[in-house]
Formats: structure tokens, C-alpha cells, sequence
């Protein structure tokens, strides 16, 4: 094998336009090589817009099984001449830069030391086909077709992709092979010198999975037993209900009566959806929510609450460029701080800080028996990156002799047992009372839930002492959420180094990627991920334990960087 | 089930002495009492104000939710969905739902939520002490001299353009009408509102207010005289024949009407929304029933949950298990 | 004079219930000692409620002018039986408990160590009086009168205060008086032994003023020329626009046509009001709210677009207590975080602390000046004691040669002169662009205002540098507001201490007191007083001057010390 | 003044081809250019969603504001009492209004806010893809084949209801009506809804949706031929005597209307509300002016502001000055 050629070690990015059926081209293409063993990142760049604009997929292709992004392009399919430009100028050196040559490329701003290769990608299809919206979604399959061959892809690992992913569409498939083959022979007989990049079968994917977190997040709260969901549709958080909703829709149906065994609401808007996860949380249901920056600005209020009045509820924050709109279809980690102290007045909120999709299930899963054991709001903090884009995963798993925690709950024959009983009682020391759901017993139970203070008793008071014995109890609770949420991830036996670094969610991939950089070079780092917050004790001991911490996360202002600060009282100087 | 009507009362209202809102909560009292309702099975909700207050001085033995201003409906919804077996109950207040609460308010209506919806009505913000609210009337005074000037928002009008199944409009003066109306309410299948004019003594009650105890007195009219019948088939109200009218409730029972205005059709919007506006022209607040759609599917049937309460399935029925998740993770190879 | 009786000096409280008119007696008490020369703090704590509730009005006179809250009654004026028990256990031993003898008072409970003193309030009224209003009303009379003779109180300044208060209405201070009269005559003639406190005329108040904070801000707006309020009642802020509609009516008509150069809108709720202050600021108006912390929660989403779009906003937030709904008619300064980083995103907002009715006015007249200079939100952070008692303070003052600096603000002339603009363009390195208000110019200057990204020239773009640019920019300003914001203030000449003091708002009451106790007592503290976030050099020079720090605050989670920690970056740890 | 056409035209749509919401645009520069009016003296804004960018394509020499998503109004309404001078022009869309912006939209028109407001109305969530809005119809399919089953919000129906003073619906297909509509409406001197029906090709022009190109321009129904008349004594358009009507604008022009339902008067609420509750019955889509009162006072009528823009009082006008604060000190001790 040629030593220059790079195996299983590339990026690639699709430069399409939005609208114009790419995406399945697409993911074809990043599912076959998944397929060949071989790990892959497949990253979606796309405007907020329906149809027209510049849209981009970058693959990595990485063997050693690295899957964060990595800059620079090794082979460009630039399909989209809006973007030809910037597409031109983001290829590495040496790179190459395969177009549709049915037109002319320009002459102009070209460069030297990339290759260009033209496929006539919408000659070859309309020489085949007739129908112009065959020829505009088949054209992507020709480049599939073409690189397939130009990077020795297994033919039959993407035959067999592509009968998988038109299953039941016969004549589609057809197509699709005709297609392939289209940009195979015409890669095969017009370029003869070898890419510098090519595939080969590998044993890196084992019994992986490769999927969204939003569908990672749906399966998560489904497992829980979420019956309510209530939501707005907002990107990038849209997915996580339409995946919910399919999967509800094929394992919770009565299968005597066909009815739901859930119900899916779409609210009016953010205030009006967590509003419905309270009422229904608080009647017993387990409900969550799903949103993004601007929909927890919204709810702020009404978290407040839950937080007071000591409701469990359960919201996925998919996090998105803010502030205010800002950019809805870019990544950023930069709610942390709004979530986590969302709401005027004393509140802090526990938050989950998932980084792969069997994390997003076992987060958002573990979070509804967090939520109904602390009584509280807590939050499945995940991103754009993670929520939307596809990513290699160990297979989500599901303990079937596992119990849901629904927390202090009692009922009527608790409740007839107990001589004294305070909604707001903390009998037991955690700092959490034991509630009871309407309905319950005729006589006993019942009390008026406020946003208001409240004594020990759930009675309306105004008392200086009883709100201070109330908000102090709040605190007592969150010291017992240290013990009961994820600890966090280490990546070394013993602490080794003076500098530490910490990370979180999609944060992860690079900064691993990086500490094996480092420890290559000879200077291996301590890392830990951050997993939930409130941190625990390992938490405090790593930042003691170090000189220096070093905080990877997305965006301006350092958000976890103070959230540690406040929360792990220890100082952090940003650089 | 021979509950007392102790059984139904609340702790001593902190309302001011003479509030509208004191005579409504002893409605709700006496309807429950009567339709002998079993107070662990009815869940109250509110707001935020001296309206939504009320639910700690009625019904103590029933959960309640005093939530946040203007965001009762989504409380009640999402309680609703958990469990379809238990009477909800919500009290708002005109600055609740009028205002801050609007969009909530629409939008319950638009799903048929199966719920009473009682907004006390004083056309103003007694608790913040007595600006005007959305639903003052044009021309109205305040207590302290102020005339609003804007439009006044007709909560019942509004609710039958968007569809409501069940709009009625009384005053918390006339119990005998109040009380017959909450029960119909509480047997309607879906969405009901009840529009109570409710005066606050403190902040409206003078001359010059049109939500004043004497301005309602002087210039009520009402639809029809309205009975409920708990049992179907016992009727024993004897109006004359011809202009009495019986409906068939959704979840048991009957409302006998005699009708007054004769224009009027309670089945019919059109003709609703028309008497409304009639009356307006003339000064006159209609009160009674104003319009009944008995049979609109509710919010349950429309998205086909299942006969159990959602909070009452048991892991087994909600958790696919181990076996379908392999399924799943091989969909995602 | 008798050494043990303590002049001028002493805390009286008034118990009462709400809604029966007996704030007006109160304030008379209070401003009465107040135009005697002696310095006065009066406090209202009153419930969540229109009628019928106990209610305190607590009056602390302190020659040395000493304003916060002292803990302990001395004398209480207890006409509420519901809160008898209550009233009972506050008053200090030595003390005295007034009450209303018409009824006998409960042998039970009785304390050895106070003074119990009966007066008949309604008795004696009723037999002077026969509108029993008038009754109700007087009896409250009847104890100013009672404890003006038992406090050696000025009965010619008290007979003024009732002309002032009851002006034009000649009856009323007839009967006022009779009710003085025959407090002061029952008083006279029953309590032979003198009270252990008394009142003695002095000149520790010099031109100083009484008055809310409320009424404070309204009349800074109204000097700062802001023409659109827009609003929605809560306590403890709804006063700002009764004061502001009061004044503007007074001093804002045009005088040809008698219409309003102003306009005060009642919002829908608080999503609205904010709304409408920022389309009227990014129209050219000077616009502002006023609301308390749910409002700031219900705002954010909206808080964030101002600080993206680069209006200026003006938002006074009267603190009450939280989170939800909370208690608001108690005071709490919990609202730090939730303003200072109101919104998802990466956002960072301008506060202002001032901490009496003077700083009120100058805050919030300034913040007009500083939102536009910094085209960004700026919060006036009071809280419900600020806002709703009245506080002694230096009389407000206004500059005639003072000129509003309305910003960066393009005329028609301007525009046509330039060559180059975008509206985030920083030309001179302050962070801050020219802005244009609509309708200026025919051809120039016009651009779309989003919440979505945009580049310099306010072109939309998803562009990952631009946002960059962007962000980093509004991070210049940031610091460019370091050095416009009010700094600090200081209350020694040299740090000596190896502690320091921190504190703001009306903190500062009982942290000056305390300070000056300390210094008593041997150990004096250095001391400052934050005026504002960002925080200046000086704040950070202070804080590493000192080897520990002391920050007074009132709330749970020391938020102050966050904000600190985070953006003067300097560890301060909780105790 | 000599403004061309261009003058009036914005960036190049990146909505997708066919888009309904860019017939409109063309609608709104066709009518300013016949207009006349100044780019500069007319503010546009709106919130967000598909509609809400349109913006960007129209009146690139207008200063626009793209706010959050529902709130458009507020916006609005703060623009326009710091300058009552210019001309706003508000847009948004199905979801942006009928939605999470039904308070707001509610409260501009119970202000009688000097506004255009143009609803560009596909029954979906365009930008997030498609999901069904509330005006979605009963029985409507989407693309993803999902049947609606909740009551539509009509608001056209809800603007009368509320008090609107001007309301009229129309179609992005039909630029014969709309042009005269919205010339109309920024004659008018309040609130002037228009809701316009314009179909989202990408998730809701499927058979099934009673949004679609082709349902639409089936059903569709007018109540009148409308003509805009410029000056208000030139009147060209020859309708039949009888038929006929002008409506005077408040600020300049008047329409001239054919009506095409005889039982209908624009002058009436209730006969709007009845003519589109019979259209709605037949599954017919009324377009065309629907309700006007020409003299309902404005907000800044009813508020009292002074004639100049509020942002355009010099500082002496405003300030009071050191003399009364000197009283107002002496008034606090
Ligand atoms: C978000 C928020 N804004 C404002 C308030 C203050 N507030 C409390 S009650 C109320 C209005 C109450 O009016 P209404 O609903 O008519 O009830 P009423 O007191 O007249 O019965 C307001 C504005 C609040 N509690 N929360
Ligand atoms: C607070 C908030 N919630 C949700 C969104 C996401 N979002 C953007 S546009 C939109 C709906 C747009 O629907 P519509 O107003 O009907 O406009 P269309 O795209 O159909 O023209 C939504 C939900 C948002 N931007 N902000
Ligand atoms: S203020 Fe008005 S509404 Fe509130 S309790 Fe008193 S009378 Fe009733
Ligand atoms: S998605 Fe629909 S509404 Fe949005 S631009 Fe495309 S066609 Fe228009
Ligand atoms: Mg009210
Ligand atoms: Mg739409």
C-alpha cells in the first residue's frame, strides 16, 4: 500500500444546498463507512432556512477513533456553487476538490496545490433519468458512486446500505444502484492516480450504534415511563418530541383499546409547555419538556416555582448560539449558567451534562428518578452537536429488573399510618418532604401548592423564620443531589499532573483528542469530565489536587468556570 | 357519599368584607355540597390575586395549586392529562386571564380541556390595589377617578368566537343562578367557562363603575332561568311548555332552561355572540347560560389517551423493557 | 433630666391591621420627629393583602442617624389583638406595650418586665365621634396624640404635620386635633411616671428630605426625559409609575394644548412592557419600566435581544422577596444574578445600586445617560425597603447646565458625511457603533435590527467569525463601562484593616452601623460600597487590599459574592 | 416624490420558490410604490418564523426590526409612541400571532394601535417544519400526513370580536385585493389586521390542506370588489349604483366597495362575524374587507400624547429643571 496515502484518517465535507434531498446522499455515504468498522463523525452545517442556502456535511473519518471536529478539509464535494468560494479556500494543502462538472468550473481563484477533480454529476443523470427531481436527488448518489470508488469503499457494505435505507422503496433502490454505478465508472476511468485518502474494513465499531441525541433523549424518557410531554417546536431541540412521538407511538399504545398511553402536547409556547409538565408533575405524571436557550428564558418564572413549591420536572435544554434568537442552527454551551440558576431569587437547579447519545438516554432517563427523588427541577443539558448530528455510541442498555424511584410519595395507607404529616416536613434529614398526588386519600393528604411561602405544614404563612427555615431546608436538599447525581468521568488512575483540565458534554471529544496530543508529546494531563452539577466531593478534590485547571467549554463568558466557582467555592482565574 | 357542608369549606377568607369573590367561593360550597361531590376528586387551581386566592377559603379537603399570575390553564392542563378521572376546577381573575393570562386562555379553550373555568371578575387588579383591567368597560370609573378609555375585552364573547363548548356569564350576587350554572359546568364533558361579574368593594364598587354592585343590579338581563337536574330523567322544574329547553350533559345530569331572551339558541354561536352584542349596545350585561355544545370531543378524546389515568400506569405498561431496545440499537447500526 | 430615660433614641412600633386607615397616624408619628430635627427611619411591613391582616409600621429614631433596622421593640403601640402574642414577645425588656384599654386586655401571656399602658382609643373616640368611619379612623389619632405627650414630643410641630397632611380639608384637622387632644390629656392624666424614652428637638437633619424610593426613581426618569413608561403593576414597584404619572401630569404638559409630552402605557403583562421599551428606545425615545424580579424572569428572553440588538433600555427592578410568586411584600436583595446575566446566552448587564432616595433619583436619571452612551439594558437595582418606606436623604439635585448624553446617535447630517458606516462598527475602539433612529434620513442609515446574528453592517450572516467579532465586541464595551459606571464609595481615607467590608443598597444601613460599632469597640474595618457592576479597578484594588472579605447581603445564596468572584475574578470564599 | 420602484425592493428572497409569504412582499412593495410613500417614514417590524424574515426582501430602505418570537407587537407598540409620525408596518406570521403571540396580538388591537399588521397565514410553523399552527383547520392534512383535529383560531373573527377597526382577509395569490387592502389599511388610522392566507409549499400545499394553492383558490369567497381611491374626491371605479360604497380613510383616500354578500355590512360587527361564521360553515374562505370603523379613536388619541414625536422633545421640553425640583424637595420634609 502506498505509504503517502492516508487510510481511514480524513475529513470530508459536502458543500449541497439546503432543500435539494442531500442529507440521504449524505448520511449514506457516512453510515457505509460506519458499516466497513471503520469510526466516523458525520457533522451537519446548515443554515436557518428551508430551501436555497449553502449547506455543508463534514465527515470524519478516524480510525483511531477520534470524533470531534478537526479543522482543515480533505476532500471537498463542492455541489454548490454559492459556496465555491469558501469551499475552495477551506481545503488543505494537498487536498482535493471534486465538482460537478456539467458546467464549467470558473477559471478564476483557483488554486495550485489542491486537485480538482469535475464529475458532469448532472449530465451523468439526466442521461439515465428523466423525471428533473430524480435528477436532482440522484446526482448526489453519482458522488457518492465516485468517491465509493475513488476511496475503495466496500461496493456491498453500500449496496446494502442503500437497500436498508429505501427499504420497501424496489424501483428507488434501482435507481440508487444505477446511480452509484454512474459516478463509480466514471471515477474508474477518469482518474487513475490513486487519492491520497482511501478506506479500508476495520474492527474499530464493534457493536457501536451511531445516532442523534434527540432520538438518544425520546428513547431516554421513554424508558423512564414519561407519560406527558409538552413542548414548542424550536431548533435544534424539534427532533427529540418527533422521535418521542414515534416511539410512543409503536411501544405505548394500550393493546387492547389502541389508545396512547401517553400524550404528546404542543403548547402554545415555552411558558404554557412547562407550565403542563408542572401541573402534570405535580398530579403524578411523570412529564417532561424539550427546548433550547430561548425557552428557558421564557420559562424562567415558572422553573422558579417548581424549584419553590418543590416539583419534579424534567427539561432537555438543547443548547443553541444565543443570546435572544441568535443562531439556532449553531452549537454552543452557553446556557450554563441560565439554566443552572434559572429564575429570580435563591434557586440553583440540578443539570446533567450528557456527551454521548447512551449518555443522553441514561441522563434523561436517570433524570425523571432524580426529579421525583429530589422534588426538583432538573435539566438534560445536551447541544446542537450533540442532539442533531449523528454520533458513534456504545448501544443504549436498559436494566429490566431496574425500579423507578418515584421519590417520597405516599400513599393512602401511608398516609392513614402517619400521626403528623407536613408536605414541607423533613423528617429524615435530606431536605425533602414526602408529597402525596390529588386523589389520593379522602380525608388526608391534601394542601394548597404555592409559588408563596409556605410553613413546614404547606400553610400560607409571610414569616421572616419560616421562610428561612424553608429556604435552608432547599439547601440541605441540594447537598443530598451531590450524592445521588453522576459523578464524574476520570481519565487516569492518579492525578499526575499540575495542570488539570475539565470538560463537559461535546466538549469531550476534542479535549481527549487533544490530552492524547499532549500525552504523545510527553506531557499527559489530568482531565476530568463534569457530569452533573451540583459537583460533588471528586469534583472539589480534582481542582484541589491541581495548580492549574483548565476549562474547555462553548462559549464567551467562561459559564462553567463561574458555575464551579460558585458551586465548588474554589478559584479559578480565567486566562 | 353523605359528605356535610363543613366538608366543602375552606380556612376564614382574608378577602375584604363585602368582596365579590366571598360570595363565589360560597357557590362553589354549595354546588359541591349539593351535587355531593367527593372532594379528593376535584383539584382547584389558580393564578394570581385576590381571585385565585379564593381556592385556601373553599374546598379544604381537595388539592389545590396556586400557581403563577396569568399561567393557571397550562397547570391545568398538564394536571388534566395526568389523570382524566379527577373534576378540575380553576379560578382566575379578570387581570389573570385578560391579560397576562390571555394566551393561556385561548388556548385552553382551543383543546376543549375538560374543566370548570371560573374567572371572578372586577374589571380591575384588586390585589395590586385597582388598576383598571382589560375587561373595564369603556367609560367605567375607578375608585380613584380614573375612566378607561380602551376596549373592553367580553371574556364570554371572545370564548364563544374560539370555540368554547360551554360560556355562561352570571354575577356573585345571584347565587340562585351561580350555583345551578357551576353544577352544570362541573357535568359539561369539556371546556366551561363561567364569566362571574365579582365587584371589588375596595378598589370598583363606587359610582361611576360599571362591575359596581348597584350598576350590575340595575342593568342585569339574563337569557333564561336555568335549573340543573342531577338525574336524568327526574324533571321537576315546571316551566311552561314550549319555551323550556332540556340538555343532555356529557358526564351525567341535565340543565332545564326557560328561555327569556327569544331570539336566543343556546346551541347556536351566532345567535350567542348576537344577544351578547345586543346587549352591549343596550347597556345590559347578559347573564346565564350563553351557549352549549354538549358534545365536542374534550382535549382526551382529541389526542385518544388511554381509559387509565396516565399517573396510574404501572411500569410495566409505559417501559418497552430490554427486548425492544436491542431492536432499536440494531435500527441504529 | 432623668440619666436613665434614653432621648432620642429608641424603635416604636405600631401594630395594626390593614386596610383601617392607620398609615396616615403612622406617618404622621414619623415626620413629626422628623421636623423636629431628629433622624428617623420608619418601616412598613405589611402582608400580601387588602384588608383585615396585621401590619407594622416600626419607627426607628436615632439622633445619631442611625437608618437601618434595629432589632427589639421598645415601645409598641399594639390596637391589633390578633397579633397580641406576637407584639407581646418583640418588645425588649424595660419596654412598653400600649394597647387599646376599651377592651380589657387577656390576663394571660402578661410580661413582668415591660410597662403595660392602656388607653381607651375607641372609647374616647366614640365619645366625641358618632360616624364610627371617623372612630375607626381617630382612635389611630389618639395614640399620636398619647405618645406625643408621653415622648415629650413638639405638639406645635405635630399640629403643623396634621395641617400639612390634611390640607384644605379643614374639617379633618379639626377633628385631628380634638384626637391629639384627648390622647394627650388621657395620657397626661393616667401615666404619672415618665417613659424611659423620650423626644427632645434637635438639628440633625438640616435640609434633608423624607420620602420613598419609588417616588425617587419616577422623578429621576422624569428629569432624564424619558417619555415612554410602560409597565405592569407588581409590589413593590408599582408606585415608581404612580409617582412618574403624578409628576409627569404635573410637569410634562404642553402648554398650548394640554396633552401629554410623555406617554405611560399598562402592559398586558411584563413579556409586554419590556417589549414596548425597547421599540420605543430603538426609536429615539428614552423609555423605561419598572418591575420586580418575577417581571426580570418573564423578561429575559427580550433582555437578551436588547443586548444583542444594542438598544438602550432602562429597567428598574424593585426587589422583593423570591423565588415564584415569593413574598412580595417582604424586601430581599436576591435578584443579583438573575439581572446581572438576565437571559440564555452570553449576555452581561449594567447594574446600578443605589441605597437612598437621593441615589435613586441620580441612579436612575443616569442610567438614561449610560443605557444610550452603552446602547445596552442597564438595571437600577432597589429593593421593597428602598422602594416603598421612606428614607432620609440628602434633597435631590439637578445640574440646569447638565445635557443629556443621548450616545452615539446619527443625525441626517452626520450620515451624509460619512463614507463608511455599520451600525457595529467600531470605529474608535469603544465597542460601541453609531446607531441611526428611523426616520432620519431618506437614503441613509436605515438597516434591519435583529436578534439573529449580523455582521458589522447589520447584515444577516451565520458566519462563525462574524458572531465571533461580535461577541468579543460587546465584551469591549463591557469594559468601556468600567469607567463610566458610578464607582464605589469608601469610608475611611487608607485601607487599615486586614479585613474588608463589602456591601450595597440598603445593606449599607446596618453595615455602616455596625462598622461604627467595631471602630468603637477598637477594631475598626475598611469598608466600601459597590455603586455598581461592572465592577472598576477600584473594586478589585480594594478586594486585594484585603486578606478576607465580609459581603453583607441580603440573600441565601450570596449572589453578590458571585457576581464579584466572577467578574472582578478574586476568590472570596463563603463562609 | 418620485420615488421608482426599486426604491422599494429589498434583498433577494432565500425563502423557497413559490413560498406564498413572497407574493406578499411583491403586494406590500407594489403598494407603497403606488403610494408613494417615503422609505424612510415607514418602520416595519416583526417577529419570528418564515414571515417574519420577509422583512429582509421588502423595503430595503425602511428600518426594520426583527424581534423575538411573538412579541412583535409590544415592539410595535413602543415604535409607535416614540414617533407617531411614521408608518408602521407590522408582519408575522400563523404561528408568531395565533400562538406564543396571542396576548400580545390581542392587546395591540384592544389599544386600537396605528399599525398595519399583516398575518401571513399558512396554518403551519414554516421554520421549524411545518408543524401544525392554530389556524390550522378541523380536518386539515399536513405534509407529514398528520390530520388536525382542534378548532381552528379564526383571526380575522377574533380581531372583530375584540373591537379591530379594521379587518380584512385576503390571499398572497390574489394581488388584485390585496394591493388595494393594504393601501387601504395604511390609510387607516388604527389597528388594520390583515390576515392573509399564503400557502407554505414545502409542508402544507399538500391535498388534504385546506391551506394549499388549490383548496384555497377553490373556496374562496369575497365580500366585496374593493378599489383604493388616492384622492378623495377622484372616483374612477364604476360600480353599479346601489352596490356601491365609500369609506372615507382617516388619514387621506377612501375605498370604494362593491359588495358581493348583500347581507353583509362593513360598518357592523355582527354582521362581519355572521357572514364569516355562514362562510365558514359552507367551507368557504371569505376574503376581501371585512369590518372598518374609520373614526375609532388610536392609542395616542386615547393616551392623549402631544402632537410632536415623543423622540423628537427637545431636553427643555421634557426636563423640569432645578426651580421645581427645589419645591418638590420642599414637599418631602
Ligand atoms: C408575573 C407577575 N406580574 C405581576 C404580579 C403582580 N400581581 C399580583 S395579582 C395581580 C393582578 C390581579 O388581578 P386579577 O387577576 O384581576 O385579580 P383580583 O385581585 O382583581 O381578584 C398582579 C398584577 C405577579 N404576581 N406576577
Ligand atoms: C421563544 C421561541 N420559541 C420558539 C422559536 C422557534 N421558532 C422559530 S419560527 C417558529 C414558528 C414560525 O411559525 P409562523 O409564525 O407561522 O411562521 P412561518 O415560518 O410559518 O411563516 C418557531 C416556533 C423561537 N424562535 N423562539
Ligand atoms: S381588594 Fe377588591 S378584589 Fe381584593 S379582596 Fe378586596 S374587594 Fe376583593
Ligand atoms: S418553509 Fe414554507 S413558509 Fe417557509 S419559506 Fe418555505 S414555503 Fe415559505
Ligand atoms: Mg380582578
Ligand atoms: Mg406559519
Amino acid at each position: 500500500m502506498n505509504p503517502s496515502i492516508s487510510t481511514n484518517d480524513f475529513v470530508i465535507r459536502f458543500a449541497n444546498v439546503n432543500g435539494t434531498g442531500s442529507a440521504s446522499a449524505n448520511t449514506l455515504f457516512a453510515k457505509t463507512i460506519f458499516r466497513m468498522g471503520i469510526p466516523v463523525t458525520p457533522k451537519n452545517i446548515f443554515p436557518s432556512n428551508i430551501q436555497g442556502l449553502p449547506t455543508w456535511y463534514e465527515v470524519r473519518v478516524s480510525e483511531k477513533g477520534y470524533l470531534g471536529r478537526r479543522a482543515g478539509v480533505d476532500i471537498m464535494v463542492a455541489v454548490n456553487p454559492q459556496s465555491h468560494t469558501q469551499d475552495t479556500a477551506s481545503v488543505l494543502p494537498g487536498g482535493c476538490f471534486i465538482y460537478d462538472s456539467s458546467k464549467p468550473l470558473p477559471e478564476t481563484g483557483r488554486r495550485t496545490d489542491i486537485r480538482y477533480m469535475g464529475i458532469p454529476m448532472t449530465l451523468l443523470c439526466m442521461e439515465h433519468f428523466s423525471d428533473p427531481r430524480k435528477v436532482q436527488l440522484l446526482k448526489n448518489i453519482v458522488y457518492v458512486g465516485a468517491l465509493a470508488q475513488l476511496l475503495c469503499m466496500d461496493m456491498e457494505v453500500l449496496r446494502e446500505s442503500v437497500r436498508l435505507q429505501f427499504k420497501g422503496k424496489d424501483k428507488l433502490i434501482e435507481s440508487n444502484f444505477t446511480a452509484i454505478e454512474l459516478g463509480a465508472n466514471y471515477a474508474r476511468d477518469h482518474f487513475k492516480e490513486p487519492l491520497a485518502f482511501c478506506l479500508k474494513a476495520a474492527d474499530q465499531v464493534k457493536d457501536k450504534i451511531i445516532v442523534d441525541g434527540n432520538t438518544a433523549c425520546a428513547l431516554g424518557a421513554l424508558y423512564a415511563g414519561a407519560t406527558v410531554a409538552a413542548w414548542y417546536p424550536i431548533t435544534p431541540s424539534t427532533s427529540i418530541m418527533g422521535a418521542f412521538e414515534k416511539y410512543a407511538n409503536k411501544h405505548r399504545k394500550d393493546p387492547e383499546t389502541g389508545l396512547n398511553r401517553f400524550a404528546i402536547v404542543q403548547a402554545e409556547d415555552e411558558l404554557a409547555s412547562i407550565g403542563m409538565v408542572i401541573g402534570a408533575a405535580w398530579n403524578g405524571a411523570r412529564a417532561f419538556t424539550s427546548t433550547s436557550g430561548p425557552g428557558v428564558s421564557l420559562m424562567s418564572e415558572f422553573i422558579g416555582l417548581a424549584y419553590f413549591a418543590e416539583i419534579p420536572v424534567v427539561l432537555i435544554n438543547v443548547q443553541r448560539g444565543g443570546p435572544s434568537t441568535g443562531m439556532p442552527t449553531r452549537t454552543q454551551q452557553s446556557d450554563i449558567l441560565s439554566s443552572a440558576y434559572a429564575s429570580h431569587g435563591d434557586t440553583r437547579h440540578v443539570l446533567l451534562f450528557p456527551n454521548t447519545p447512551k449518555e443522553c438516554f441514561e441522563h434523561t432517563a436517570d433524570a425523571f428518578d432524580l426529579a421525583e427523588r429530589l422534588q426538583t427541577p432538573v435539566f438534560v443539558m445536551t447541544d446542537l452537536d450533540l442532539g442533531m448530528n449523528d454520533h458513534m455510541s456504545e448501544p443504549f442498555e436498559w436494566d429490566d429488573s431496574r425500579v423507578y424511584d418515584r421519590g417520597k410519595v405516599l400513599s393512602a395507607e401511608e398516609l392513614d399510618q402517619m400521626a403528623d404529616w407536613g408536605r414541607y416536613l423533613d423528617v429524615d434529614g435530606d431536605g425533602i418532604g414526602f408529597r402525596t398526588i390529588p386523589g389520593t386519600h379522602p380525608t388526608k393528604g391534601s394542601y394548597f401548592t404555592r409559588g408563596t411561602s409556605h410553613d413546614e405544614y404547606a400553610r400560607y404563612t409571610e414569616s421572616g423564620d419560616a421562610y428561612i427555615r424553608n429556604v435552608d431546608r432547599l439547601m440541605v436538599k441540594w447537598d443530598t443531589a451531590k450524592s445521588l447525581v453522576p459523578k464524574p468521568e476520570f481519565y487516569q488512575e492518579t492525578n499526575q499532573s499540575e495542570v488539570g483540565i475539565i470538560f463537559f458534554g461535546t466538549s469531550s471529544y476534542s479535549a481527549l483528542e487533544a490530552c492524547d496530543l499532549l500525552a504523545a508529546d510527553g506531557l499527559p494531563v489530568d482531565a476530568m469530565r463534569l457530569r452533573a452539577c451540583p459537583f460533588n466531593q471528586d469534583v472539589q478534590d480534582f481542582i484541589d489536587a491541581h495548580k492549574s485547571i483548565l476549562i474547555i467549554e462553548q462559549n464567551r463568558d467562561a459559564q462553567m468556570r463561574s458555575l464551579l466557582t460558585n458551586e465548588a467555592c474554589t478559584l479559578i482565574r480565567r486566562n | 357519599m353523605g359528605y356535610a357542608r363543613k366538608d366543602y369549606e375552606g380556612a376564614i377568607s382574608t378577602l375584604c368584607a363585602g368582596c365579590g369573590h366571598d360570595s363565589i367561593s360560597g357557590a362553589i360550597v354549595q354546588a359541591c355540597y349539593e351535587m355531593d361531590i367527593e372532594p379528593h376528586r376535584l383539584a382547584k387551581l389558580s393564578g394570581i390575586g385576590c381571585s385565585s386566592k379564593t381556592p385556601t377559603y373553599f374546598l379544604g379537603n381537595s388539592h389545590g395549586f396556586n400557581s403563577v399570575h396569568g399561567r393557571m390553564p397550562s397547570v391545568a392542563t398538564g394536571a388534566n392529562l395526568a389523570n382524566k378521572e379527577l373534576l378540575y376546577l380553576g379560578v382566575s381573575g379578570d387581570g389573570d386571564s385578560a391579560s397576562i393570562g390571555m394566551g393561556q386562555f385561548v388556548h385552553a379553550i382551543r383543546r376543549n380541556l375538560n374543566m370548570v373555568y371560573i374567572v371572578m371578575n372586577n374589571g380591575c387588579y384588586g390585589l395590586t390595589k385597582g388598576q383598571d383591567s382589560a375587561t373595564a368597560d369603556t367609560g367605567s370609573k375607578n375608585k380613584s377617578g380614573h375612566i378607561n378609555n380602551f376596549t373592553s375585552i367580553n371574556l364570554a364573547g371572545l370564548a364563544i368566537e374560539l370555540g368554547a363548548s360551554f360560556v355562561a356569564r352570571s354575577f356573585s350576587g345571584d347565587k340562585g343562578q351561580l350555583v345551578p350554572l357551576i353544577k352544570s359546568a362541573m357535568r359539561h364533558g369539556g371546556f366551561a367557562l363561567i364569566d362571574v361579574i365579582s365587584p371589588c368593594v375596595t378598589f370598583n364598587n363606587n359610582p361611576g363603575s360599571t362591575k359596581a354592585y348597584d350598576y350590575v343590579r340595575d342593568h342585569i338581563e339574563t337569557t333564561s332561568a336555568l335549573d340543573f337536574v342531577p338525574i336524568q330523567n327526574e324533571i321537576t322544574t315546571d316551566y311552561e311548555e314550549g319555551s323550556s329547553q332540556h340538555i343532555q350533559l356529557h358526564n351525567g345530569g341535565q340543565i332545564t332552561l326557560n328561555k327569556l331572551a327569544n331570539d336566543w339558541d343556546p346551541s347556536s354561536r351566532i345567535s350567542a355572540i348576537t344577544a351578547l352584542h345586543r346587549a352591549e349596545a343596550e347597556n345590559e350585561i347578559l347573564t346565564g347560560l350563553l351557549y352549549i355544545d354538549p358534545e365536542r370531543p374534550n382535549f382526551h378524546q382529541l389526542i385518544q389517551t388511554c381509559n387509565q389515568p396516565l399517573n396510574a400506569l404501572p411500569q410495566q405498561d409505559v417501559c418497552p423493557g430490554s427486548g425492544p431496545l436491542d431492536q432499536i440499537n440494531a435500527s441504529f447500526r
